[in-house]
Formats: structure tokens, C-alpha cells, sequence
């Protein structure tokens, strides 16, 4: 993006939505840097940051109507919290806490996604429900360009072509799956190009320019809603951390790869344009950053205030009724913790 | 009332399923047009049209995943795996997700659904259709796990498949879709999950078997206590998880004797966990040890070797006398 | 191809090559149509007829060469036939016995493969370890239309793409899957279109056509063996029968259609061909027809002359050695059979 | 001889089996560059080059698929999987293709790989990081299961595994990946599959177990023995299938009393098979009934939960007592 197009202010987008994705971006980021944090002090379990790939998620979830679906990977907990997810949810969910699964009823964000590709046929399950039952609302599948190795990816884009689906695939490419780089991934040279197998529409996007994501979910979403079908967007980015708290980037890459990132950083960008069209100044930027330091505080206390954790949670959700099995073995571990509460151990 | 097979009698439950309540809809390989290739779904497409009866690509895994968005945005998928050696391709699907869906969200989320999977041996069906791997799926916290022994079970169980609020395994034995028909009312009733029945009272030795085998043991049962052998009760699990133990342990303990009997191969066939627990909670009622009859630890063969593969006459017999004899 | 066109003989093709093709189709004909028969007589199992698909599969096939690898579905017997697999273990394979599995040690056929697509990562690691290994050797994977929309399809393909294997997929688009047809299977016009997704080369073939088949494959094996990596062929077929003689193709499409296929039958068409270039006659095909419906019987004689089906293949190949327990259960087997032909049941 | 943790006897294992056989390659996510999430293969890139050790996309169903291809056609693929949770999109290979191929060939193409699959719970990992599901391919005829509980046995399973004509599925306790030195050779060293290991003799009851729990039990076993309880035997399996009666009865036979310890849920865990078959094969000399410990019969929680989800210390004990005292 040039630097005189950043002075000419959209007339496509409100000023609210300009601040909107600016303040939601700074707030995954003031988070995201906590959480590394709590993480090396063992407050925290893995965590895998999202740094760098905040307008991914920002632009794209804002893009979206709250009725429509968020459905994340595990690194997309952004994305979750800009749709309604509490943040303490968050946290609880990486510090191993059954309690952090929690999604309001209201709030149309599905679980994290663990295990590669998995995530993409369910955005597409979703959105045809809206479909099949003639709701206006779509689904936006998160992944990554690792993700696109998997055969469940390909399934369910097929799924979408085939039954003119409401859904949009969104994918963060980060060039990075852990460490095995985008080339090793696929001899084709972009994600979006892989649309066309599958009759969908194919869109590649700046993943580090917030304006740009958010002008093509939009587009995306008003097709869904219009009939108009599947889009997959690949918005192309970069995590300038570690893929989690386990992972060492250096064994696979060099740090002057983040660094040439960092320059085109969204954040900053986005912060540069709100300025010189008179939305932003420093006092607004303490104020935010203040602000958002005390949200995550407060939602950190709000996880370390938990009690112990709950031993019914291994077996209150795993089916509607508990089987009289399954009842005999939660009475066995209650007794079990009765007896061990009892000693000092 | 009607007389009906197991498959007219599956055919009449998801009739009456998509009837009753406008969330369902089926989801499969040629069930539409074709109406299935065991016409489990025949006429369905032209009552229900084809956004209740839907022909997908030939896609497990898409099948199955989507099946668990569909289900989490308030539909009710049925979904057909064309045999049950086809449904690998969307294990991960049915482990990962569907099994753990409402745990993984807390609640807010579940997956209620039907799987619907023809399995079993003996139809003299081509390779890697004759499968018999419930133990796959038993082994899945999360799943239920159900199979009919005869059509107006199999219509009552998979109405009550279909009404549950849990994902539901439906194991349908190719074998007998269409052995025998059965009086099975028009109308719409369950069979609850859960429950097993004993299907033939009996007091010497107790032999719990399910699906296709429950008729086999049953004809063994009456011949052997017609020639002077043992009275044995034969009880049909109908539910392989959760394992109803009330209705097994009561036999055993009524019996002393304990003789399981499946198409799945031994090791860890669902007979292992079976008398595990039989010993474990009926020990001291147990005249003899549980016996096990199965089928070999080896891959279903081609036809003409299946079967010697799965439990013989002689060797249901066998292990009848065997507990008898101890 | 014009009638015109017709006339002109090739001369990028021997004249035996040219028999070949013609005689093997044929030869795949008269055994179809024998083998519907003996199921319907109940002297075989299901079976999958192939009739109407014989030029995709003799001359895919007689493009490959002998060290070549061919991994076939259930449909592809003819292939495998043509690369060298007896006709006796095909006709035992249809007809249940274990017998028909076995594969001469030095024909490079890969087992059928029932669950579909699966076969084609197989295809993919044939040809793969031959590069690795420095051999010069392809594989050609088979598959349906169908099995374009499994997750194995997009797997072996994207390996094919990034490793730049030698193999080659061919695809015999009959148009239907079962009952299903192309339209509901991908949103797509075509299944070549789809190697543009993995940067493998793609390209459509009348597979009604031997010729052009036998081109596109001889073409994609040289390119292959030169070190030019991957091709996706899909070739449009039809299948005049049922999906195997349980199916009913009534069901699910106009006979009429079959019938406008058989007009652009490829045997017919060759036959045609190979009479207006004095490569055969009347006489010829009299004789040709005479020694392959003998060859048939023959090759039904030996399947109907093995003995009873021997229970030692349930155990003999699952490990390379028994463990103490299958040897147990082989021997509790052996004891039941031998009483069990004791009695006169 | 040098101390090494387990991960290091299985780095040490894979440069042996490389180095010692040119046909020997290494397929899988990150394993290259990065060295594998774990380390296992640190170094092998450098020693061995991009042809043998291969970073493949992100692609179970792939890796698994093409070392079908890759073992027919003359090579020995060590694939990893990165944790036992991420194999089931290659369950649909395993299932039909790797454990069937030598069967459905009739012995002309065999599948001799080793699929690497870090497992179990209790190193604080994210969602589906913690399976333990060795059911699933105990369950599969065709499929040899292994899994170490000390580096040393690791360095040799691993060589011996890669040595085997068959495929197996070796499985790594992650819990004691780093957890404590042994010292294992530097030269390769085979110990055979099939055999388990009488870790620690004691005559009053016989323990059996695997993996990252043998740790546990030996520790449990010792405090017990000090502090004036039964003597046990402990049993490490090593080899999940095939099962080495002839050491597990023995064992049995001699104390007359047997446990079962494992991490995986206990319905249809490999804890069921063994009490089957030595209630089966050891009836008359058992004092007791079988007992297991196991994890329950939920999905693996997040980790705050896990350590009351897996076998805890007190239940281990409990369960020796409750066979001591029967
Ligand atoms: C099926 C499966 N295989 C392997 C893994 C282990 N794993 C976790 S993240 C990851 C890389 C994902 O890369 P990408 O899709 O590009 O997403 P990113 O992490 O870059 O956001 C891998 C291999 C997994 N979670 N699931
Ligand atoms: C994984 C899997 N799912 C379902 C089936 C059942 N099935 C057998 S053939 C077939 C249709 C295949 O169509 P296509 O790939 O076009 O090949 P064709 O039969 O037309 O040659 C299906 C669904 C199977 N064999 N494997
Ligand atoms: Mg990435
Ligand atoms: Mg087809």
C-alpha cells in the first residue's frame, strides 16, 4: 500500500468501524504479549501467539453480522474474543481449564479447532443449516496454509461448491506451518488459486492490511447471504513469534524474516492512516493502551481467582444423561478425592 | 402393523423420523435417486425432496464433518456410510468431533446424529465389506453405540437413535436385512437405548450376543435344550455403549455361566470388555470362567473363507459346552 | 474424432501397438461380458463390468512399460489383466477365493483397492521410492470420478505436486458414481481442471479414443521418466452396464444414454479404423473372437477346478509369522473342520 | 554406552537405522528442519540429507498412504505422526491399506514400516495432545503394537520394529520422554518384539503395564513392599499385540493374582483382553478376580484435569489392595 493512498480516507467504511479494527487489533496484541508472558512465568499452559496476524483476525470477524458463525483453530482465540468471547475464557481455555471451553449462548463462536482441517467441514455444515433452514447467516472457517495439505480442506471447499454454501474459508497464511515453509506445503504458488478446483470463488488479500481483509470478508459475506455462494479468501501474513510457547523459530528461520514483517506491521499502518485522517492521536493511544492493560489484568485475575478444578467436569458434558457406568466411576473418583482432600498430601 | 425385513423396517423409522420432526434430514451416497444400494431409503427422495434426502459427494469425512456443523446449528443429520468399512475415511471426524463435541464446548454445543452403518459378514459381499469393528467406536467416550437384532427393534431403535440427544452409532447386519420379516407397527414408537433384552429365558448358562448372531445362537439354543443340552437365556446387548450391565449381570448371576458370542475379531472385541466385567462384578456367582467366541484375530477374508472367519455352529456349540463343562 | 480423420493412419504408432490395443479390448470385452454372465448363473460373486471402458484401460495400459507400476481399483482388472495378472485371478478374486490375489512375482500390479481413492497415495509412494532409489520406473494410478472427492485424492496429488513424483493419475470419468453423477460430485466442468490446485499437469482425453489415450499416457510416462514429475489424465467414459451386478442402473439414468455412448463405441471405432488401414478383417475377428472365448473358458475351467477353499489362508499372511495366539487359533480352526468333515453335513 | 533419555534412545535408534540401511527413510511433519516437535530426529537432516529425511505437508492420510507405496516398492518408511490425536486422518490407510496389505496380496507386497506416535497424558498439552488409544490398532489384525517405558527398551524396540517385515505402530510416553538417563549403547541393539519384561519379581500379586505407568508402578510397588505390603510383580507388556501370554501366565500363574494399569479409558482398553484371557487361561490358579485401572471412560481433558483422569497413585494401590484382600 502506498503512502499516499493511506491518506485518502475510505468513504466505504465508517469511522467507527475504522476505530473498531484499530482498538480490537491492539487489544489481541496487548493480550497475545501477556500471555507469552504468563506463559514463561508457568501461569499459563502452551500458548500459541498470534503477533502479526491481528488484522487476519480483526478485519475478517469484524466484517461479519453477529448472527454469523466464527470457526477458529487454536489460533485464532483472536478472532473468538472480537466476536464475544470473553477473554478470561481465553486464558482458562490455555491454562487447561474446563471452564474456558465456555461459549455464551449468544455469542456464535465454535470451539477451537485442534486438529488440522477439521474446523472447515463444520463451518460448511453450519452454514448450510443456515441454508437448509432459510436463515440469514454464514459461517467463516479459520485456517492456515498447512491446513490446505489436509484432505478434510478439500472435502469440505467440495462440499461448499457443490451445495452453493454460505461459507467463507479465510485462510491466515503465515507461510509457516510450524516450521515447514509454504513452498514444502504445495507446489501451487498461492492458496487462493486452489478455489477453482473446487468452483469457488478464489480472493488473495494483503493479511496485513485490516482495510483490505475487511472490503473482501464483506464482499464474501454479502454474496453468502445473497446465494451467491463459497468464497475462499487467503490473506497472505506472517507470525513474527514462535508457532507456541513450545516451538524455537530460529532452528527454521531467519529472525531478519520477522523483522522485514514488522515494517509492514498492521498495527502500525493502520495507526498511521487513523492519524492523518484525524482519528487518532497519542493521548487516544495511552488511553487505549491503559484501558487494555487493565482488561487483561483483570481477566487474568478472573482466571487465577478459579478454585481448584472440578473432577464433574470430566463427566458432566459427555453425554446428555450420565450411564450408570459412567455414574459408578465419577462416585468412585469423588470418593477417591474425598479421601485425598482429607489427607495433607 | 406390517410385516417387514430389518431393512423395510429402517426404510419405515427414517420415514417416519423425517415425518415427525422437520430438523431431520439424511445425508449419503446414492440414498437419493437411488434410494441406497440396500434401498434402505427408497421413495424418501420423492416425499421429502432433496434438501431432506441428500446425495452427497462421495465424501466420509465431509459427510461426517459437516454432518457436525449441520447437527450444531439445529438440524438432526442421518447420515448413511455406504458399509462399514468405508467409514475410516471420517474417523477423525467421528472422534475428534462428533464424539466430543458437547464435552469440547461445555455443553453449549452437541452433536446429535445418526450414523447409519451396514456391517457384518456373510452376505458374500466383495472385499472390505464385511467388516465388524464396533470396537472402534465403543472405545469412543462420547458415542452411542446401537445394533437390532430384528426389525421391529431395529425400527424402534433407530427412532430412538434419531430422537436422542447424543451422536448414535447405527449398526445395521447386512446379513439379515433381509432373512425373515417381522409383525412392525406403521407407526411411529422406541425401542430405548440402553437396554438389552433377553430374548430367550433360560436358566444353565447365559449367552449374550447382538446384531446377526442373535438368531444363530437363538436356533443353537433350541436345538441343543431339544436334545437334552443346557437351558441357556440368551440375551441380545442391542446397545453396545453404554453396556446395559443391570439386565447382563442379573443373568449371569441367575445362570453362573457366561458365553459371549460376536463377528468381531477377539482381541478387544466388545466380548473382552464384556467379561471383564462379568468377572469383575459376578465372580462369586460364576460356576465357570466367561468364554469368548469370535471370530478369529485375523482381517474379514474373501467370501468364500468367511464363514469359518466368524463363529461357527460347531464353535457356538462349543463354547456353550465348554462353560457347561468346566 | 472425424471420420475423416479416421482414415489417416498414425504414424507416431507401430502397427502392433496398434493390434494390441484393438485385440486386448477385446479381450477385455469377451471376459466382461462372460463374467456378468457367470454371476448371474451364480458361479461368481458381485462384479463391476467395465464394458465401454476398455480403451482407457488397454491403452493406458500398453503406454506403460513393463517395469511400470499399474494400481488399479476394483474396476481395473482389465488393466491389470492387460499388464500381465493371469484372467483365472481375477475370475477367483470375483469369485471370493483368497487364490485370487496372488500377484506374479514380476508383474508390477499393486492389489486392487476397494475403499476409494486410497489407492492413489499408494500410486504416489510406488513411483516416489523409484525416484528415490534412482529406478526408472512410473506408476499409473486409476480412479473414478468419484473418488476426486476424497481426501486421498487431494493427498496424493499435493504429494505428487511437491515431491515432483513420477506418477501418473488416470482418471476414468464414467460419469457416475454409483447412482451419483458428475454435476453432484464437484462444481467443476472437468477433473483435469483440478491438477492446477497441486502444479501437476493436467489433461482431458476422449477415453473412448484408444489412440488419444494411448498418447496422453505415453506422452505423461516419458515426461514422467524424464524427471518432469507428475500428470493427471482424465479420460470420458461411460459405463454401458450396472456398477456391479448388484446395482440397478434404471434407477438413476435414461437407457438411452448408454445407447448414445455405444454409438461412439471404442472397439467399433478401432475396428473401423484398423479395417479402412488393411490392418485387419473379417477373418481376423472371427478367429480373434474364437480364441478368446476359449481363452475364457479356459481360464473358468481352472478357477472351477480348485479344490474347496483351503481355511489356512485365513492365517498364513496376515504376519510374516504366526504369534503363539493366531497359531492357537489356526490349529482350534484345523481341529473344527477336521471333525467338521468327519460328519456328512 | 551413554545416559539418555528416552527421546535420545530414540533419536539414537533412528541414526542406527539409517545409517545401518540405506533403505531406511524418515517421513514427517517438521521432522527435517526443525528436528520434530520433540526432537526425535535432531540431526538427521544434517547427517542424512532431504531424501531420508523428509519434511512432508501437512497430510497424515498422505504420509501413511505413500509409505504404503514407498515399503512395497523396496523401501522401510519410519513415518512420525506428531501425536497420537493427529493419526486418525490416516486411519482409513492403517485400517485397510497397512495392516491388510501382505493379506491382500497373499504375501507379494508387504507394508514393513514403523509409524512413530508420541502418546499419552500428563506433559500439560493442549486439546487432543493426550490420547491414549492403542485400542484402535491392538484391535487391528495386521498391526504389531509396541510402546517403551525406558530408554533403553526404546533404542532396541525401535531398531527391532525397524528390522520387522511388519508394520508397527511404536508408541512413545511423551510423560517420560525427558524424564530420567539410562544407559543405553551407542552401537544398534535389538530388543524382540513379542516379549514383555518382568521389570521387578514379587510373588504376592502380578502387575501388568506399559509404557509412561510402569514408572509409576514401580515406585508404588516399592513404597507398598517397604512399608510392609504384598510383593508385586511388574510386568512391563512392551509389545501391546501381539500379547506375550507366555510371560503375562506365568507371571499370573506364580502369584495368583493379576492388575492391570493403563492411561487408556478403561472400556475395551487392552486391560480388558488381558483380564479376559488370563480369566480365560488362568482360572484355576486365580485368587482373585482381574482387576484394572484405568483412565475413565470420558475423553481426555484439558490438562488441569488430567491427572485425576488417568490412573492416580491412590487408585493404583487401591486396586493391588482390592485384589490382595478379595
Ligand atoms: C491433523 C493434525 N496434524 C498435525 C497437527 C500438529 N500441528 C499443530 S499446528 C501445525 C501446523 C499448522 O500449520 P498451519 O495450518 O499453517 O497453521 P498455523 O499454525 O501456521 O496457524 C501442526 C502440524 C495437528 N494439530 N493436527
Ligand atoms: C471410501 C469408500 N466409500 C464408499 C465406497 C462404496 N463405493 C464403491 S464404488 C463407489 C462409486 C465410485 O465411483 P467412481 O469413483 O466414479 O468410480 P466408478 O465406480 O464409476 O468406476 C462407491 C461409493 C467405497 N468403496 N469406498
Ligand atoms: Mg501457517
Ligand atoms: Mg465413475
Amino acid at each position: 500500500m502506498a503512502d499516499t493512498a493511506m491518506l485518502r480516507k475510505p468513504s466505504d467504511v465508517t469511522d467507527d468501524v475504522l476505530l473498531n479494527l484499530y482498538t480490537e487489533m491492539v487489544r489481541l496484541r496487548v493480550f497475545d504479549r501477556r500471555c507469552v508472558r504468563l506463559q514463561r512465568a508457568g501461569r499459563i499452559g502452551t500458548y500459541p501467539p498470534l503477533e502479526g496476524q491481528e488484522a487476519c483476525q480483526v478485519a475478517s470477524t469484524l466484517a461479519l453480522r453477529r448472527q454469523d458463525f466464527v470457526v477458529p483453530t487454536y489460533r485464532d482465540y483472536g478472532a473468538m474474543m472480537v466476536h464475544g468471547v470473553p477473554m478470561e475464557h481465553i486464558l482458562m481455555y490455555w491454562n487447561g481449564r474446563a471452564e474456558g471451553c465456555e461459549i455464551p449462548d449468544d455469542v456464535n463462536v465454535f470451539p477451537i479447532a485442534v486438529p488440522i482441517a477439521t474446523q472447515l467441514p463444520h463451518a460448511a455444515g453450519l452454514a448450510w443449516a443456515a441454508k437448509l433452514r432459510g436463515i440469514d447467516q454464514v459461517a467463516l472457517g479459520f485456517f492456515g496454509d498447512g491446513a490446505s495439505s489436509e484432505g478434510d480442506f478439500h472435502e469440505a471447499l467440495n462440499f461448499a461448491g457443490v451445495f452453493q454454501i454460505p461459507v467463507i474459508f479465510f485462510c491466515e497464511n503465515n507461510q509457516y506451518a510450524i516450521s515447514v515453509p509454504f513452498r514444502r506445503q504445495t507446489a501451487t504458488q498461492t492458496i487462493a488459486e486452489k478455489a477453482a478446483a473446487y468452483g469457488v470463488r478464489g480472493v488473495r488479500v494483503n493479511g496485513q492490511d485490516a482495510l483490505e481483509v475487511y472490503r473482501a470478508v464483506r464482499s464474501a459475506v454479502e454474496q453468502a447471504a445473497a446465494g451467491g455462494g463459497p468464497t475462499l479468501i487467503e490473506a497472505l501474513t506472517y507470525r513474527y513469534g514462535a508457532h507456541t510457547t513450545s516451538d524455537d523459530p530460529s532452528k527454521y528461520r531467519d529472525p531478519s524474516e520477522a523483522d522485514a514483517w514488522r515494517e509492514r506491521d498492521p498495527i502500525v499502518q493502520l495507526r498511521q492512516s487513523l492519524v492523518s485522517w484525524g482519528l487518532w492521536d497519542d493521548e487516544a493511544e495511552t488511553e487505549l493502551l491503559e484501558r487494555l492493560e487493565s482488561e487483561v489484568t483483570a481477566a487474568v485475575a478472573r482466571m487465577e481467582a478459579l478454585g481448584p478444578p472440578n473432577p464433574d467436569h470430566l463427566f458432566d458434558c459427555v453425554y446428555a444423561e450420565l450411564s450408570p457406568h459412567l455414574e459408578r466411576q465419577r462416585r468412585a473418583l469423588r470418593a477417591e478425592l474425598k479421601d485425598w482432600e482429607g489427607t495433607d498430601q | 402393523m406390517t410385516e417387514r425385513t430389518l431393512i423395510q423396517a429402517v426404510n419405515s423409522a427414517l420415514q417416519d423420523a423425517l415425518a415427525g420432526d422437520e430438523r431431520v434430514l439424511l445425508l449419503g451416497e446414492d440414498i437419493g435417486v437411488n434410494g441406497g444400494v440396500f434401498r434402505a431409503t427408497e421413495g424418501l427422495l420423492e416425499m421429502f425432496g432433496e434438501h431432506r434426502v441428500v446425495d452427497t459427494p462421495l465424501s466420509e469425512a465431509g459427510i461426517l464433518g459437516t454432518a457436525v456443523g449441520l447437527a450444531a446449528n439445529g438440524l438432526i443429520p442421518i447420515a448413511e456410510i455406504q458399509f462399514m468399512g468405508f467409514i475410516y475415511p471420517g474417523f477423525e471426524q467421528l472422534v475428534a468431533h462428533v464424539a466430543r463435541l458437547r464435552t469440547r464446548s461445555r455443553g453449549r454445543y452437541s452433536a446429535p446424529m445418526v450414523v447409519r452403518v451396514p456391517y457384518g459378514g456373510r452376505i458374500r459381499a466383495p472385499e472390505l465389506h464385511s467388516d465388524s469393528t464396533e470396537t472402534y467406536f465403543i472405545h469412543t467416550p462420547g458415542l452411542t453405540v446401537v445394533t437390532p437384532s430384528n426389525p421391529y427393534d431395529a425400527k424402534g431403535l433407530l427412532l430412538a437413535a434419531a430422537a436422542s440427544p447424543d451422536p448414535v452409532i447405527f449398526l445395521e447386519p447386512m446379513h439379515i436385512y433381509r432373512a425373515f420379516r417381522q409383525e412392525v407397527p406403521d407407526d411411529p414408537y422406541t425401542v430405548p437405548l440402553g437396554q438389552a433384552a433377553v430374548v430367550k429365558p433360560g436358566k444353565d448358562v447365559t449367552v449374550i450376543s447382538w446384531g446377526s448372531m442373535v438368531r444363530d445362537v437363538a436356533k443353537i439354543a433350541e436345538a441343543m435344550e431339544g436334545s437334552g443340552g443346557p437351558s441357556v437365556e440368551l440375551v441380545d446387548l442391542r446397545t453396545l455403549s453404554p453396556i446395559d450391565e443391570d439386565t447382563v449381570f442379573a443373568s449371569v448371576r441367575r445362570t453362573g455361566r457366561a458365553v459371549i458370542v460376536h463377528e468381531a475379531v477377539q482381541s478387544l472385541g466388545l466380548g473382552a470388555e464384556l467379561a471383564a466385567r462379568i468377572s469383575e462384578f459376578c465372580i462369586l456367582d460364576l460356576e465357570a470362567p466367561v468364554t469368548r467366541v469370535a471370530a478369529w484375530d485375523v482381517p474379514p477374508p474373501l467370501f468364500r473363507l468367511e464363514d469359518w472367519h466368524v463363529p461357527t455352529e460347531a464353535r457356538i456349540r462349543a463354547g456353550i459346552e465348554r462353560v457347561m463343562t468346566f
